[in-house]
């Protein structure tokens, strides 16, 4: 008989970021599903089916830890093929690295990655990776602009993104001209708005600002009568910007909302956001397609480890190739971080074009080129 | 009739035998615009049952919420046995020993009888078996023996009023000031309060300010009057002297006994 | 004494019971669930102990995370030992608590619940502006010392359950007469000698030292701290275990809170189901046992007396 | 000057939301003595009805958009009055005279809707299309007509309920209610049918105001939870009970949020709001406008 | 038992407070154009028994009847509506309301406006001293001032039969005389009053009949003025 494999999932599945978890429960659904079809994953002789948890982290630490402890010691599950949040997140890390599990996450910190945590890997893009082409990108399109206004929300992404970003934008001779940091579960957003309007700053940089934010800001900055350049780079969500910003929002560059719809987009990806679009009512973004791809890694990784010992697989997924579903991608970034345990897929620049997503430039991160060559 | 004012006053200016406890000097109180007590002086002598009587609002409750400490005066001075209480929170002037009752709400009543007595114990008894000592012994002084374990509030009006006189004697009282004491008693039970409160003064050494509008009751058990109306001194002096004064016949007792 | 109470001496059982149990069992996650149990019991435990004095202190959840702060930052950054980061909780939460209450408690009732509310939420807002404590990602790496690694899930049971006991007997004592005189009418202790303020502030600084002491090993178990942990929602879900449980007797909430926690554990995979079943069972349990479950063991006493007397 | 008039009609556009989501809480928690924290999810239900009966109509059906509004609103109205209702009816009524007992039913409550929204909607935020497009500039300062729409109504029920509390016969049972039950039993006043009636009124508040805000904010299964914290602090430090004392906190939050938001940092706001609050409390613990207790 | 010169009848009653009873079959009448009083010790069930007819209190046994209808089971809103007044124990004012709408409380089950308008007219005159209060909150009342706002609630209620339990605690001599005056007022002006006093001396002065209650059993009755003379009654209540 098959063996069961199991793998969970730790993210907020209610409040307001429960978006995010149901639609990375379903990315890793399809990516179980599939496997399980295919004949599940053979390793040391034996075939695996694997067999799917999905946890509501809550978006804090100790959920997380809580969730962690199901996971690990209740459950007996190795592998996490996506978490959601960097508290709880850290808190999971806290655990599974003791317990020697291999975690997959989304954290957009350098404080979760590094040779301390051996078998914590990153399935998606983070500042690092995204700013630098993305801002870029942006500076030559409009070579004009000389100062953005930061506006980023007080919690943990917030935070940890605002310093890189006002950084690479020093790079690109963009002066940052303010910060603001709101709390998460403002609903009114007028006096931010009269202020980047009087302050008449070229770019606004949304930061880490969830959609539903920052389309209330653009409609508030609309009514100001300010028409600059609009800038979000942890935007997952086009369809829901535009629906909630309208003409507003148009011309909005996105940096984590790729166009799982354009031509661009794989086929597996578009099969995957037309399904989620169905099931949940929501594209996929960047981050919740992710945990199809953790899961890909893992069967890759598995399989070529011929084991299911987290560790072995641990010190074997920087050294493969394996199909994620932008297509062939590999985990790198041993110059950042100190340890290769990077994700590395393509960053997708978009643009929101008559309330769509339009992919605007996609640039492969340099090492994934070298490593498929 | 200027006389008979001038007369009872300085009747009271006399002063009687026993030493002076308490001493308030021009008291005065306000709510917002409204003047509760105004110029009130008065003096309470060791031993004495004084009684404070007046119309509804004369001011006598907010009198002893400004002698305990409960609210603090807008102007005057107040001491107690000769220290300075003015400004004195309630707990300090209460632990010097003069310790008072309320009109209303005088009890603790969710709490049973024996806890309520208790309470007041804890204060100046620092063991359990002192304060169980101390609170069996009020308890049968007021009566209360038979109830230490019903509910304060489940207790028949009159009871309750008793149980608030043992908390006040559980905690030691030098002056003991009583604020409407005798209301809802009936007249066998109102003979036994009064008894009771001369038995306080009389073995237990401690003196009496009494709040009250049983006439007969104060008549009889005071040993001077004093009779506030719309927060000022009306009148001053023996039951006699009170009862008889024209002016306090017409504020407050309607009509010549 | 014990003969005397076997409700007491049931309940020390149950506390050992549950120590070995954490010494001698290998299973981690039941080892865990246990610890839970026992801090969210704590935690319930502490509230109530200030709803004595008829105050619903929501700012429990801003002394628990003090408390965790606390021991995370003796931990982390200044490197104390094991044994007085933990101490260092109940000392700053206490010295913490007693200023706050200071300043606050001449208000009551939905004032002082809002204060305490509003308190929560600067404390919280603090650490996530405060960069020395992690901001929003907070604070990580509070591990026990290598060598007391296996031990420490008994002594945070322990401590807990010294706490559970400590408060237990406080309000035996006078002290706990003096705090329900205070909340049934608060004039009669202050016209006898009592100096109540003093006495809510005590009241108040005996939880919220308790409830520190609860935030140092909540540091320690979970090794990661966040503001996120310590918003109002804490205290909240401290009063439903105070409620579900009974106020009547400090067993209630413990009552309450391991109900609660091992239905919250069962009920996690379940997505935003694990809301609905949660809310369900709060609101089936406040209206189908008003008094809380020992409420329902008063009853059902009072029944059988009733039944004896009848006969 | 133009910014200043600029950050005082930002109060204004934020102020008459906070109060016209206070008045329902005003209502139940300050008139009532009933701690409601699933007041916000009437909020959200009304605003959660709007947006489907509209993607409806519209989008299916082609009405015009204000008369798919109108329809909406009304029908938000009828399903928040419907779960009012229910929760009163197998709830409340049973933890009248209990704060705390009818603090943990809510969070049951709470907790309950909010899992219930989550299944039933999912949790994409939704949005209606503009019901009255366009904007306005007033001496300088601009906000969209639907913003001012929305002031005005809100200053138009903020009268009606004011009316109804302090010169109506209902209004007069509801405080009576509130303070002794038995005393108001005692007057002839049905207590439990005037407590129902008080709760739907304050439940129908919320849905207006849920209702209201669906046409100029973004709407998620959570969206009333926002609003509820500011809300409570808005009565308390205005006076519970007191509708004027709604109004004057509404805009004082909104004060401090349009303003120290533009000179600081939102962020900073908030913390300045919370501090602002306790210190209003140990200065005057009975709230701007509140009587003292007892 | 329906006899048309008697408003309210009590038969048999028994009250008891979880298991321990506190009326045990008490019947009484309250005729039509009379003064009726309850005298008795404290705990006897004199409030217990007033309780009771209010609605707040639901009787084990017995019977109440209330213009020849049956009210035993009624809920005091109704009771209230039928005519029935009580000025409960312990005033029950709502304190942070203010006077005038304390005042207005007591009208609540009446829809004739200018009568209503008459009458708070007619209770300010009563006791002047609230008059200048109107907006001030009840609780920051003397306590015979709050008393005296207690009746004036009652009498807005413009009752067929009045309820008074112990209506003169805490007043000034001058006022109980006042309330007296009222009571017999009202009474002339055709409302029927059933009166507990602890001024018992008052109290049968006042009565046209008057019972003994002691213990949950009414235990003597009479006309007012023979009760004075009973030597019982004198020990017992008019001692001082
Ligand atoms: N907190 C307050 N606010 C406003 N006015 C007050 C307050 N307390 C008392 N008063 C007023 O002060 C006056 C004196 O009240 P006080 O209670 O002292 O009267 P009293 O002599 O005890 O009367 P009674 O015999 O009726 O108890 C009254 O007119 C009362 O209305
Ligand atoms: N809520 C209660 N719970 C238990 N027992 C009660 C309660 N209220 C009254 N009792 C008891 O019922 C009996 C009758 O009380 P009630 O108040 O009717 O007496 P009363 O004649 O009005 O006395 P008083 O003159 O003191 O007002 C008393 O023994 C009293 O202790
Ligand atoms: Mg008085
Ligand atoms: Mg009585």
């Amino acid at each position: 008989a098959d063996e069961t494999l199991k793998v969970g999932i730790s993210a907020p599945m209610s409040g307001a970021a429960a978006a995010w978890g149901l639609g990375f429960e379903y990315a890793a659904e399809q990516a179980v599903a599939k496997i399980n079809a295919e004949g599940g994953i053979k390793a040391g002789g034996k075939t695996y089916m694997l067999e799917l948890h999905a946890y509501d982290n809550k978006y804090n630490a100790a959920e997380g830890a809580k969730t962690a402890q199901t996971m690990l010691n209740r459950e007996n599950i190795n592998f996490i093929v996506g978490s959601i949040g960097t508290a709880p997140v850290k808190a999971t890390q806290a655990l599974s690295e003791r317990k020697g599990a291999l975690l997959f996450n989304t954290g957009w910190g350098k404080s979760i990655k590094g040779p301390k945590y051996p078998l914590t890997f990153t399935q998606m893009n983070t500042p690092f990776e995204i700013l630098a082409p993305f801002y870029g990108y942006i500076k030559e399109q409009h070579p004009d602009a000389k100062t953005v206004a930061m506006i980023t929300p007080n919690d943990a992404t917030g935070q940890e993104l605002e310093p890189v970003a006002i950084d690479t934008w020093g790079n690109l001779d963009v002066e940052v001209i303010s910060k603001d940091k709101y709390e998460r579960g403002t609903t009114e957003f007028q006096s931010i708005a009269t202020k980047i309007a009087t302050s008449n700053a070229d770019i606004v940089d949304f930061g880490a600002s969830p959609p539903t934010d920052v389309g209330s800001m653009l409609k508030a900055l609309d009514v100001l009568g300010w028409n600059g350049i609009k800038v979000v780079p942890a935007g997952t969500s086009a369809g829901t910007l535009s629906k909630m910003a309208g003409a507003a929002a148009e011309g909005t560059y996105l940096g984590a909302s790729a166009d799982f719809t354009g031509e661009s987009a794989s086929e597996i990806q578009r099969e995957l956001n037309a399904g989620a679009m169905e099931k949940l009512g929501e594209a996929l973004n960047g981050i919740t397609i992710s945990s199809y791809d953790a899961v890909m890694a893992l069967k890759k990784a598995i399989e070529t480890a011929d084991s299911i010992e987290p560790k072995k697989i641990a010190e074997t997924l920087p050294t493969i190739i394996f199909e994620s579903s932008y297509g062939p991608a590999a985990f790198g970034g041993a110059e950042v971080y100190g340890n290769p345990q990077q994700i590395l897929v393509p960053v997708m620049i978009t643009q929101l074009r008559d309330g769509k997503a339009v992919e605007v430039g996609r640039i492969a991160p340099a090492e994934l080129k070298k490593r498929l060559k | 009739m200027n006389d008979t004012q001038t007369d009872t006053l300085s009747g009271y200016n006399k002063s009687s035998e026993g030493k002076i406890l308490l001493k308030a000097e021009s008291l005065e109180r306000k709510f917002g615009g409204l003047t509760a007590v105004a110029d009130f002086s008065f003096e309470l002598h060791e031993g004495e049952i004084l009684g404070l009587i007046g119309p509804n609002g004369a001011g006598k409750s907010t009198t002893f919420n400004l002698i305990s400490g409960f609210i603090p005066p807008t102007s005057g001075t107040l001491s107690f046995l000769d220290q300075n209480i003015t400004s004195k929170s309630a707990t300090y002037i209460s632990r010097m020993g003069l310790i008072r009752t309320f009109q209303h709400e005088s009890l603790l009543s969710e709490m049973s009888v024996a806890d309520n007595i208790i309470i007041a114990t804890t204060h100046r008894l620092k063991t359990a078996a002192a304060r169980q000592e101390k609170m069996r012994e009020m308890a049968k002084l007021t009566g209360l023996e038979d109830y230490l374990k019903v509910t304060a509030s489940s207790l028949p009006h009159g009871l309750q009023r008793m149980l608030s006189i043992a908390i006040a004697l559980a905690a030691e009282p030098k002056v003991l000031c009583l604020d409407e004491p005798l209301t809802g008693l009936q007249g066998s039970e109102v003979k036994a309060a009064l008894d009771l409160f001369e038995m306080i003064r009389s073995e237990l050494g401690i003196t009496i300010l009494l709040v009250e509008h049983n006439m007969r009751a104060v008549m009889r058990i005071c040993d001077r009057i004093l009779v506030l109306n719309h927060g000022r001194l009306l009148a001053a002096g023996t039951p006699e002297e009170v009862s008889q004064n024209d002016l306090v016949i017409e504020a407050y007792l309607g009509h010549k006994k | 004494m014990l003969k005397s109470n076997p409700g007491l001496a049931l309940c020390i059982l149950i506390a050992i019971g549950a120590i070995c149990f954490a010494l001698f069992s290998g299973d981690p996650y039941y080892v865990q669930v246990v610890i839970w149990v026992f801090a969210n019991a704590a935690l319930a435990v502490t509230l109530r102990f200030v709803l004595l004095i008829g105050e619903l202190n929501i700012a429990t959840a801003a002394f628990f995370g003090i408390g965790a702060y606390t021991t995370a930052v003796a931990s982390t950054i200044l490197g104390w030992p094991f044994f007085i980061s933990l101490l260092a909780a109940p000392v700053i939460a206490g010295v913490i608590s007693s200023l706050f209450g200071w300043i606050t408690l001449r208000t009551k009732g939905p004032y002082f619940l809002l204060i305490s509310f509003a308190f929560t939420e600067i404390v919280r807002l603090i650490y996530t502006k405060t960069e020395a404590l992690g901001g929003n990602s907070g604070m990580i790496g509070m591990f026990p010392p290598m060598e007391l690694d296996a031990y420490f899930p008994a002594i945070a049971i322990s401590i807990l359950a010294a706490i559970l006991f400590g408060l237990y007997a406080a309000e035996r004592s006078n002290l706990g007469r003096v705090f329900k005189a205070i909340k049934n009418n608060e004039d009669i202790p202050r016209s006898v000698g009592l100096n109540v303020i003093g006495l809510k502030i005590l009241c108040l600084v005996i939880a919220s030292t308790a409830v520190g002491l609860v935030g140092g090993v909540h540091a320690y178990t979970n090794s990661v701290i966040a503001p996120a942990d310590f918003t109002y929602f804490v205290a909240v879900l401290a009063l439903a275990y105070v409620k579900i449980g009974g106020e009547g007797h400090i067993v209630g909430p413990i009552i309450g809170a391991t109900i609660l926690t091992l239905a919250g554990q069962f009920l996690h995979s379940f997505g935003p189901y694990e809301n609905i079943f949660y809310g369900a069972i709060i609101i089936g349990a406040l209206l189908l046992v008003p008094g809380g479950i020992v409420g329902l063991g008063v009853r059902f006493k009072a029944g059988t007396l009733m039944g004896r007397a009848g006969r | 000057m133009e910014l200043q008039v600029q950050l005082l009609m930002n109060t204004l556009q934020i102020g008459s939301v906070y109060v016209l989501f206070a008045l329902g809480l005003t209502l139940i928690f300050g008139v009532m003595k009933i701690v409601n924290f699933a007041h916000g999810t009437f909020f959200t239900a009304a605003a959660l009805v709007v947006t489907s009966v509209m993607m409806w109509s519209v989008d299916t059906i082609g009405m015009p958009i204000w008369f798919s509004y109108l329809i909406a609103f009304v029908m938000a109205l009828l399903v928040v009055c419907v779960i009012g209702f229910v929760v009163y009816f197998f709830g409340f009524k049973y933890v009248l005279k209990d704060l705390n007992g009818s603090f943990i039913l809510s969070i049951g409550l709470l907790l309950l809707l909010n899992g219930t929204y989550l299944i039933l909607y999912g949790g994409v935020p939704r949005s209606i299309p503009a019901v009255i497009p366009g904007n306005i500039t007033i001496l300088g300062a601009s906000l969209t007509i639907q913003r001012l729409v929305l002031m005005i109504v809100a200053a138009i029920i903020t009268l009606g309920l004011y009316i109804l509390v302090h010169r109506t016969k209902l209004g007069l049972s509801l405080r009576a209610v509130a303070e002794d039950q038995e005393a108001a039993m005692l007057q002839g006043i049905p207590y439990r049918r005037v407590a129902l009636y008080g709760f739907l009124i304050g439940a129908t508040l919320a849905a207006c105001a849920g209702a209201l805000m669906a046409t100029v904010t973004p709407v998620t299964t959570v969206i009333g939870d926002d609003f509820l914290v500011k809300a409570f602090i808005i009565i308390i430090i205005g006076g519970l009970g007191s509708v004027l004392g709604a109004i004057l906190g509404g805009l004082l939050i909104a004060l401090i949020e349009s303003f120290g938001g533009y000179y600081f940092d939102p962020s900073t706001a908030t913390l300045a709001m919370f501090v602002l609050v306790v210190i209003l409390l140990i200065v005057r613990p009975q709230g701007i406008l509140g009587h003292a207790e007892k | 038992m329906n006899q048309p010169n008697v408003i309210l009848s009590i038969h048999d009653l028994f009250v008891s407070y979880s298991g321990v009873p506190a009326l045990e079959g008490v019947s009484l009448s309250v005729k039509r154009g009379e003064i009726t009083t309850i005298v008795g010790a404290n705990g006897a069930g004199k409030t217990t028994l007033m309780k009771a007819v209010a609605g707040l209190l639901t009787p084990l046994k017995g019977k109440i009847e209330f213009q020849g209808e049956d009210i035993t089971s009624l809920s005091p809103a109704h009771t209230v509506a039928r005519g029935l007044t009580l000025v409960p124990e312990g005033r029950r004012l709502f304190p942070t309301m203010n006077i005038r709408d304390n005042l207005m409380s007591g009208a609540y089950v009446r829809t004739d406006k200018d009568a209503i308008q008459k009458d708070l007219e007619t209770v300010l005159d009563y006791f002047p001293i609230l008059k200048d209060r109107l907006h001030m909150p009840a609780n920051s009342l003397s306590g015979g001032q709050q008393q005296m706002l207690a009746v004036g609630r009652a009498l807005m209620a413009s009752p067929r039969l009045l309820m008074l339990d112990e209506p003169s605690i805490g007043l000034a001599p001058t006022i109980v005389e006042t309330i007296g005056n009222i009571i017999q007022t009202i009474s002339r002006n055709g409302v029927d009053i059933l009166l507990v006093e602890q001024n018992a001396h008052m109290a049968l002065e006042l009565a046209d009949q008057a019972y003994v209650l002691e213990n949950g059993q009414i235990t003597l009755t009479g006309k007012g003025q023979e009760l004075i003379q009973n030597d019982k009654v004198r020990e017992a209540y008019l001692g001082l």
